[in-house]
């Protein structure tokens, strides 16, 4: 069959021809994933506060409400509502001092501020660094400490591998009203990730400003807190 | 050439990662673990197939001067389909891959097989290409994505196979995609020599 | 501090033998073979014919085209044959064989020793008797003085340089000639001061001979504008870029001659067969020649007939030593390596250096380690690991950018270099090849 | 307005503008290439041997796009099928050419030429030759440092061990000639390969006098002129002390290489000749 | 007569040889070798001998099985490189490290390219850096000097000086209080601090310098240099905030900064080829360890800091030429 | 934040090529001669800057407001593809010197992902008109800053004897993965 020559017409109708007909496709591809992506998005922050809070069952996202913390970062307060009784509030936390970009948490804590549990929603910090804070700040399944103590001297001698630091990782059942909620290093309460410290600031910096905007909002006291932040006097990240 | 041949040669001889070198952004962006590396590959497949298949369905339409243009145009859309679809089917998949995902539509692999075989074939010779191309890449990809991923954390497809700490972090990181492909290109070639 | 040149440079052992040993007259031999090819330039053509009888000092070879330079009988005797010889490097050339019959000189040529000290010819005049002399540079290059001494229109000469240096180890010809023919010396210079019509000349010359300093100094009392420079021991300060640079700190441009400069550099040898030219009408017929080794049982400094087989110096030294490696014609920086000793004395050869089997191969080479000695040596500034590399890889472009032709061939590249790497054997093919390019190019 | 009507609204308007806007460019910056460029490039071999002379497979293919008359340009890798295929899109005549292969004109091997000295300088033909006459007496010969085997980019040469001298794979030379030129002495030459790839050359180039030239050499050419006389067909001719034979005149009688006191005339790919025990032998009909 | 031999001039040569050099930095990393004995004892010997041995081995095999040429490990550049690396390494790294970071110099930053003389990064520090990325808790843990003399991997650990500061200023203490908890000078100078083994004692490397020089085995351009401009930029930032900025010489006493401006940055084969390159190369370092260091996310710079400007050699070699005779010719008198 | 911050980071801390993975086929490819690296340079930091202007403008003046970003993939290519051809054309006429320095590259740039990547970045990080602009000049020159210095070492290496299997594309890998591991010096300085 013979090719379709170049002139300007059947350029324009070819170029024509091929965008009705992506555009049509385009179009009716996006209807159709339309609804499934809005809710894929919905159920990964759902998963998220159901994670962290107590049962409930009202519907958090709907009472949904932004509050702006001292510094001015937006954040999302989510209610979790058990037969109208307020058990938990989940807090869509972040903060830009990680070591590379924004970190977003999901902080649940009980009405007191006392924390219930974390879930990070987003982050670019290093994979097999900074990226653990997905699992360290949390209580330690018993399992891992005793295979940890089971590392021969041979193995360490070898290897380097040291029991993993136990001590005070945990911020489940602190409360940033009460506990001193920064990283050992700097006088505080809670272990730092080994060799990253700077990814564990952030991580408490976002926790805490979680804590003081709700407080804020429910009036907690903030004493404890207050001096928190104000010590990293580095520099800003992005 | 046979039908099986051409659906071979992209697995092996004319491997579009191994021996064209083409495709090297999201090769070496999305290949710290052997689950991302898949994910890309068969979504590049997916790409390559259905565009291969359009390009010789309509290639004697187009009139020469507007071929690239319009072979662009029709894989965008289907990489605007794969990244909607993924979005909504298999949103962490779609996280990690980011930005890779709409990055397909400049692939030199899909262009390139566009116009060095599309537009010169039928359209089942052309699926055949496509997805030998395709599934060249893939395992490529999963190859790469599994050394990384066993060398950096120890794990291949996020299976532990010994513990995390002993793992070398700088092959999770972008050096040692570099590294790491740079030797198994090397191996690879010595292979073909021998 | 003493001056030196200011790039680079390299100090290699001095071994000066022979530095004590006054200069010997060589016994004259028995059959001369004179080259028609002594120096840069076309070969002479000879104007005698087999049978001819000739005497000493008669004209034998006349100079071809411009840069050319006449050759002159070194004995009286016949004429035997014009044949191919073997010249060092192995390659037939063109030969006068003499056979040689006694020692009758020319009667134009005063062979009294008196010193002619006042110069009564005019600068043209001398340039004229110096061509008709087949004067040509004794430091090594070989190149015809009289062209040297008539500056292209436009260039102004205004100081003489005078190469006293002797900065290649071993030989010690030129010490010898300052300490034994200084009066004739000082005279050739101011012969050339006056063909070149400047009032200034400078003799540089290394702190290593320091009685040949005192000595020129004292002469030089008696003449108007004749200065002695001592300098620094640095190879390659005999150079004459290298020189001019340390002498009056002048920098010779890439490319250019060392009169855009306004410097005219002749050697000791040469202000010595000036004067003899010039003042007693004697062509260049014999020179100084330094015979050494560490091998050498009696190193000594001759003055040989031009033609003398080189065999004859060896045995006057005490014969070949029996664990002999290498000859070289010249000294050990720059000579060249003979490929026999069958070869007779030219107009340029300024040392016979014999070496023992023990320092005559070169060790291994390794990689380049990229340890910039190299260029930490080079005098001209030029970076030799890469020429070599560039000339390896047949990249002439970039050996042309890379200023390949300003190698003045010194050695000190190779000399340095801890991976004994044949550096200059590269770039001196590279300068072959880009200089036929460029030469190519402007055709 | 729905969804699917606002993006094919979109994508044809950015598409028309885009094709008019490039149209409308094309139309007023056209400038002219000629397409036969890419379409002789992609015939040649892209092997950018640089043996047809230009610095490159596009450059060739410039010259013959450029060229009136091809017949004198030659690409030797791709050949007379490759120059016929360029010809047919010129629409030009291609040079009719006769199939080469290069020759190593030395024979002087170690047992026949005895060194003189001992090389030890940088291992390369072109440093040694301008530095001096070579390690024998013989200021002609081959040096055998490997200059040619480096240049040929064909794994067509190697260099034998036992006789230190190069060796030609017939099969694999295409006579790029690039081992020519980078011989200082100018040895090796591209010659007629010739009926069955049978061919006869004079296997020295030393230019001395017969006695010079036999005392560095046993098997060197002395320029005797036994084969310039017995040659029926004129091919050989001797100038400076050396036989030369014209492969254009040469019928392959193959009368000189036995004449040849010095066995310098090599015949090669020849059936074994019977018994060479009587005169009459050597008179047989030439083997053609 | 003997044949005679023929090669082109000159028919001399100085001696020098690669063995000479490599011998020469070797004997001149012995002072410091010395000191980091003294101080850290038993890690030290291990760390050392066993970084020394796996490079021999892997330079060994690798020429031997996997480019078939005859093995050179005794020209002194793998003892050089072992060396090196273990001196850049905390004397309690565990032994299976230590291996893949000799294997790393070795394979991946030196015989890769073929060998010694054409490796364009420095081969023990891209072990180095692949280490400290791979295994940042293992290589960011520094045992105390002398307390941990008798100890291997269970030493005693400490932090550094520089970490010390960097952590000090990020959590917003002041410069006084700081200056407490740092060693003092002359600590500083003999070396009595945390750290890599072989950057601790300033003084056992000042010696090796000394040696250096006068042996002629490096020339002084890239050393001073760097270290100028080292002192240079801390003292402008310290004279500028002091409470913010430490003072230049603690910058010059802690770290790998001596060793690397000594013995690392000064590796014929990755560093510039003229003097005024060199001068350059050394102010790039300076300049690069310094903003690591005072606004980076590591403590130390230097490794970085020589690794990078490794990488800009080639373009400094082409683009800035030695002097070249003649190119600054004097005017002439008319 | 400033823009000084936006030009370190993406020059030197998150360098397209060797940290971000995007660009890698021309940095692999063109980069064998220095000359050759620079014309690339300046054809990708023009074509980079003017792309990401008219895509950021295709942005915010059409897809956002029509709702349609799910164009954003199929426009942008489609605007780069005829930005880049139109570079083509008209430099080829008005500047054949300009043409041979940089137009040979111009092919090469269309398939380039860095162009499409920073053009979907930029949106992604939500920056200004003024910032966009900035950062894709920046990351163009990070992208000349890596390209350069890999084609300084590889002429280097075209002097050197490498082994065998490791000529060519492996030996590029490594290098450019040393060269990533010396750059992650740079991290955090932002
Ligand atoms: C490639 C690389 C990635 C890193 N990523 C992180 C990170 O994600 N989070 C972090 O806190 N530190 C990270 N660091 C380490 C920091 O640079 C810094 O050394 C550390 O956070 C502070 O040290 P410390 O925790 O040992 O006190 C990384 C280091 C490297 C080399
Ligand atoms: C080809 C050639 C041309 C020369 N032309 C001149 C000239 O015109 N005037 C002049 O004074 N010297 C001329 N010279 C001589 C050089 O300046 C110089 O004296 C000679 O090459 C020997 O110097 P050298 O031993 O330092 O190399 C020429 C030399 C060569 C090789
Ligand atoms: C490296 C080198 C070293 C030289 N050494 C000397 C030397 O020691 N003495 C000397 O007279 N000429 C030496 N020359 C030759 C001079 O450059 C120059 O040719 C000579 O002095 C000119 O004088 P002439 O023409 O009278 O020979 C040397 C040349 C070179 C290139
Ligand atoms: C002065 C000098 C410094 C050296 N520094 C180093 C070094 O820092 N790292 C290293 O691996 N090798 C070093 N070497 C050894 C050797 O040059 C190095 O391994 C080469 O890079 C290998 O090709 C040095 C050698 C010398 C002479
Ligand atoms: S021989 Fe040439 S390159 Fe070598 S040092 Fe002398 S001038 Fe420089
Ligand atoms: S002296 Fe030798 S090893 Fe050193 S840079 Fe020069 S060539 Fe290379
Ligand atoms: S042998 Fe010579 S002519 Fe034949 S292919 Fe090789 S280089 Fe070319
Ligand atoms: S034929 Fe020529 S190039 Fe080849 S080895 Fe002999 S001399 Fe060298
Ligand atoms: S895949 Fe990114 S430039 Fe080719």
């Amino acid at each position: 069959m013979a090719k379709t020559e170049s002139t300007l017409v059947n350029m324009l109708l070819t170029l024509l021809v091929i965008a009705v007909i992506s555009g049509a496709s385009l179009g009716y591809v996006y209807k159709l994933t339309k609804a499934p992506i809005e809710q894929a998005k919905a159920a990964k922050q759902q998963a998220a506060i159901k994670d962290v809070v107590p049962e409930f069952d009202n519907d958090p996202l709907a009472e949904a409400k932004t509050l702006q913390s001292e510094d001015g970062l937006e954040l999302k307060m989510f209610p979790a509502k058990k037969a109208g009784e307020l058990v938990g509030v989940a807090v869509e936390t972040l903060t830009n001092n990680g070591f590379s970009g924004e970190i977003r948490i999901m902080v649940g804590m009980q009405p007191d501020g006392t924390i219930i549990n974390y879930r990070v929603l987003d982050h670019k910090e290093t994979p097999g660094l900074g990226s653990k804070m997905e699992e360290w700040f949390r209580p330690q399944a018993p399992k891992a400490d005793a295979t940890a103590d089971q590392e021969t001297s041979f193995a360490k001698w070898l290897y380097g591998i040291k029991a993993s630091g136990g001590g005070n990782r945990s911020i489940v059942g602190m409360n940033p009203g009460k506990n001193k909620m920064i990283v050992s290093k700097d006088g505080g309460e809670v272990d730092a990730i080994t060799a990253a410290t700077i990814s564990s600031r952030a991580f408490l910096d976002a926790v805490v400003r979680a804590y003081k905007t709700y407080a804020k909002e429910a009036n907690l006291s903030t004493d404890a807190v207050s001096g928190a932040t104000t010590k990293e006097g580095g520099k800003n990240y992005e | 050439m046979n039908n099986w041949k051409i659906f071979a040669n992209g697995l092996l001889k004319e491997n579009p990662t191994f021996t064209l070198l083409l495709g090297m952004c999201p090769t070496l962006g999305v290949t710290s673990s052997a689950g991302n590396g898949l994910g890309m590959g068969l979504a590049t497949t997916f790409v390559l197939v259905m565009s291969n298949m359009v390009i010789a369905l309509v290639k004697d339409f187009i009139p020469d001067k507007v071929r690239i243009p319009a072979f662009v145009v029709i894989i965008a859309t289907f990489v605007s389909v794969v990244e909607m679809s993924m979005q909504a089917y298999l949103p962490s998949l779609f996280a990690s891959l980011g930005l890779f995902i709409p990055l397909i539509v400049v692939n030199c692999i899909v262009l390139g097989r566009a116009e060095a075989f599309a537009s010169k074939n039928n359209p089942f010779r052309s699926i055949l290409d496509g997805l030998g191309m395709g599934l060249g890449f893939s395992m490529a990809l999963t190859l790469l994505g599994s050394v990384r991923e066993f060398l950096g954390s120890g794990k291949i497809f996020s299976l532990a196979i010994y513990p995390e700490d002993y793992g070398m972090l700088v092959f999770v990181l972008a050096p040692g995609a570099f590294l790491a492909l740079g030797f198994l290109i090397a191996i690879i070639n010595k292979l073909k020599a021998a | 501090m003493l001056k030196t040149f200011s790039i680079g440079g390299i100090h290699p052992a001095e071994n000066k033998l022979s530095a004590q040993n006054p200069i010997a007259t060589l016994d004259l031999p028995a059959q001369a073979i004179v080259m028609l090819a002594q120096h840069i330039g076309a070969p002479a053509e000879p104007v005698v014919q087999k049978g001819d009888i000739v005497k000493t000092g008669q004209l034998i070879a006349k100079a071809s085209g411009f840069v050319s330079a006449n050759i002159h009988a070194p004995v009286s005797g016949t004429i035997e044959k014009i044949d191919d010889v073997a010249d060092a490097s192995g390659y037939k050339r063109k030969a006068i064989f003499i056979k040689t019959d006694g020692d009758e000189w020319l009667e134009t040529i005063d062979r009294t020793p008196d010193l002619k000290k006042e110069i009564s010819l005019s600068p043209a005049e001398i340039i004229q008797r110096i061509a008709d002399a087949g004067i040509v540079g004794m430091g090594g290059a070989t190149f015809p003085t009289h062209i040297k001494l008539a500056p292209p229109p436009g260039k102004k000469c205004d100081i003489l340089i005078i190469n006293g240096v002797e900065c290649e180890p071993y030989l010690t010809a030129d010490h010898r000639v300052m300490l034994e023919k200084g009066d004739e010396i000082m005279v050739g210079i101011a012969i050339l001061m006056k063909a070149l019509s400047v009032n200034k000349a400078i003799i540089g010359i290394e702190n290593n001979k320091p009685d040949a300093i005192a000595h020129l100094n004292k002469m030089a009392q008696a003449y108007q504008g004749i200065s002695i420079m001592p300098l620094k021991v640095q190879y390659p300060q005999g150079g004459e870029k290298q020189l001019i640079d340390a002498c009056i700190g002048r920098q010779v441009p890439s490319g250019k001659l060392p009169i855009e400069v306004g410097a005219v550099v002749q050697n000791i040898g040469t202000a010595l067969a000036i004067y003899e030219a010039v003042q007693k009408n004697k062509p260049l017929i014999e020179r100084v020649i330094t015979v050494t080794g560490k091998s050498v049982s009696t190193p000594g400094n001759y003055l040989a007939r031009i033609g003398t087989p080189m065999l004859s110096l060896i045995e006057a030294s005490g014969g070949l030593p029996v664990d002999t490696g290498k000859i070289i014609g010249g000294g050990p920086m720059m000579g060249k390596a003979l490929t026999s000793i069958d070869i007779p004395v030219t107009k340029g050869s300024s040392g016979l250096l014999i070496m023992p089997d023990r320092e005559a191969t070169r060790q291994p080479m390794q990689n380049c380690i990229r340890c910039a000695k190299c260029v930490s040596a080079c005098p001209m500034g030029l970076e030799p690991y890469l020429l070599m590399v560039l000339s390896q890889k047949g990249i002439w472009d970039r050996a042309e950018e890379e200023k390949v032709m300003d190698c003045i061939e010194c050695g000190s590249c190779s000399f340095t270099c801890p991976s004994q790497r044949p550096l200059l054997d590269h770039i001196r093919l590279g300068k072959n090849k880009v200089g036929q390019i460029m030469r190519s190019r402007t055709k | 307005m729905s969804v699917v009507m606002i993006t094919i609204a979109t994508l044809v308007v950015l598409g028309a503008t885009a094709a008019v806007i490039l149209y409308a460019a094309a139309q007023k910056f056209k400038v002219y290439e000629d397409p036969r460029i890419d379409q002789v490039e992609a015939v040649l071999p892209a092997a950018n041997c640089g043996g047809c002379g230009f610095p490159g497979c596009r450059a060739f293919a410039e010259a013959l796009v450029k060229a009136d008359d091809i017949s004198t340009l030659l690409c030797p890798v791709g050949g007379a099928a490759v120059m016929a295929q360029a010809a047919g899109i010129l629409g030009k005549e291609a040079a009719a050419t006769a199939p080469m292969v290069a020759v190593v004109r030395c024979n002087g091997n170690c047992d026949v030429r005895p060194k003189t000295n001992n090389y030890d300088g940088a291992s390369s033909c072109a440093i040694a030759a301008s530095l001096y006459g070579g390690d024998t007496g013989c200021s002609f010969g081959c040096l055998g440092l490997g200059d040619c085997v480096d240049a040929c980019q064909f794994d067509a040469m190697y260099m034998d061990e036992k006789t230190g001298l190069p060796v030609i794979i017939e099969d694999k030379c295409v006579a790029c000639g690039a081992c020519v030129k980078a011989c200082p002495k100018i040895i090796i030459q591209l010659r007629k390969k010739g009926p069955k790839s049978r061919r006869i050359f004079v296997s020295c180039v030393n230019k001395d006098k017969g006695g010079v030239a036999r005392k560095a050499c046993e098997v060197a050419c002395i320029g005797c002129g036994k084969c310039e006389k017995v040659c029926p067909h004129g091919a050989i001719t001797i100038t400076n002390n050396l036989a030369y034979i014209d492969d254009e005149k040469c019928k392959l009688c193959r009368k000189c290489v036995e004449v040849c006191p010095t066995n310098a005339i090599h015949e090669i790919n020849f059936p074994p000749r019977k018994e060479k025990t009587t005169e009459e032998k050597t008179e047989e009909a030439p083997a053609n | 007569m003997n044949k005679l031999t023929v090669s082109p001039s000159p028919h001399v040569h100085s001696g020098d040889s690669v063995k000479k050099n490599m011998y020469g930095v070797i004997i001149a990393l012995m002072p410091a070798l010395l000191a980091s004995l003294w101080f850290f004892g038993v890690g030290a010997l291990v760390v050392t001998l066993t970084s020394v041995a796996a490079c021999l081995l892997f330079e060994f095999l690798i020429q031997k099985y996997l480019l078939n040429r005859a093995p050179s490990i005794l020209d002194g550049s793998a003892i050089i490189t072992g060396l090196l690396l273990a001196f850049n390494l905390p004397s309690n790294l565990p032994i299976a490290l230590i291996i893949i970071g000799a294997a790393v110099s070795i394979g991946i930053g030196k015989m890769a390219f073929g060998g010694l003389g054409n490796n364009p990064f420095n081969p023990a520090l891209v072990g180095r850096v692949f280490l400290l990325i791979s295994f940042p808790v293992q290589m960011t843990s520094w045992p105390l000097p002398i307390a941990s003399r008798m100890s291997y991997v269970d030493a005693l650990t400490g932090a550094t000086p520089l970490a010390v500061l960097k952590e000090g200023v990020k959590s917003g203490q002041s410069m006084a209080e700081l200056t407490e908890k740092i060693p003092s000078s002359i600590n500083l100078f003999l070396g009595n601090m945390g750290g890599s083994l072989g950057e601790v004692a300033a003084i056992a490397l000042i010696i090796g310098l000394a040696y250096m020089l006068i042996r002629r085995i490096i020339t002084w351009h890239i050393p001073v240099s760097v270290i100028a401009t080292v002192l240079i930029f801390t003292g402008i930032l310290h004279l500028v905030d002091p409470q913010q900025y430490v003072s230049p010489l603690f910058h010059l006493l802690t770290g790998g900064l001596l060793l690397g401006a000594i013995f690392m940055a000064t590796d014929y084969v990755t560093s510039p080829m003229s003097h005024p390159g060199m001068i350059v190369f050394g102010v790039g370092i300076g300049v690069i360890t310094v903003l690591i260091r005072v606004f980076g996310a590591y403590p130390e710079g230097v490794s970085f800091a020589i690794l990078i400007m490794n990488a800009f050699t080639p373009l400094i070699n082409k683009y800035i030429k030695p002097k070249a005779f003649g190119e600054v010719a004097k005017p002439v008198k008319a | 934040m400033t823009y000084a911050l936006i030009v370190i980071s993406a020059i030197f801390v998150n360098n397209v090529v060797l940290a971000q993975f995007l660009g890698i086929c021309p940095f692999l490819g063109v980069s064998k001669r220095i000359s050759t690296a620079i014309g690339m340079t300046g054809a990708v930091t023009f074509v980079m800057i003017i792309a990401t202007l008219m895509t950021f403008l295709l942005q915010k003046l059409v897809l956002e407001p029509f709702e349609i970003t799910y164009l954003q993939t199929i426009s942008f290519i489609l605007v780069i593809a005829a930005l880049v051809q139109l570079v083509e054309i008209i430099l080829k006429k008005i500047s054949p010197p300009l043409y041979q320095a940089l137009g040979v590259f111009l092919p090469l740039i269309t398939t380039n992902c860095a162009i499409l990547g920073v053009a979907i970045m930029v949106i992604q990080k939500n920056y200004n008109l003024v910032e966009s602009v900035v950062f894709a000049g920046a990351t163009a020159l990070g992208f000349g800053l890596a390209l350069i210095t890999f084609a300084g070492i590889r002429e280097q290496l075209d002097l050197v004897d490498l082994p065998k299997g490791m000529s060519g594309t492996p030996i590029a890998l490594v290098v450019s993965g040393l060269l990533a591991l010396a750059f992650m010096g740079f991290a955090g300085l932002v």
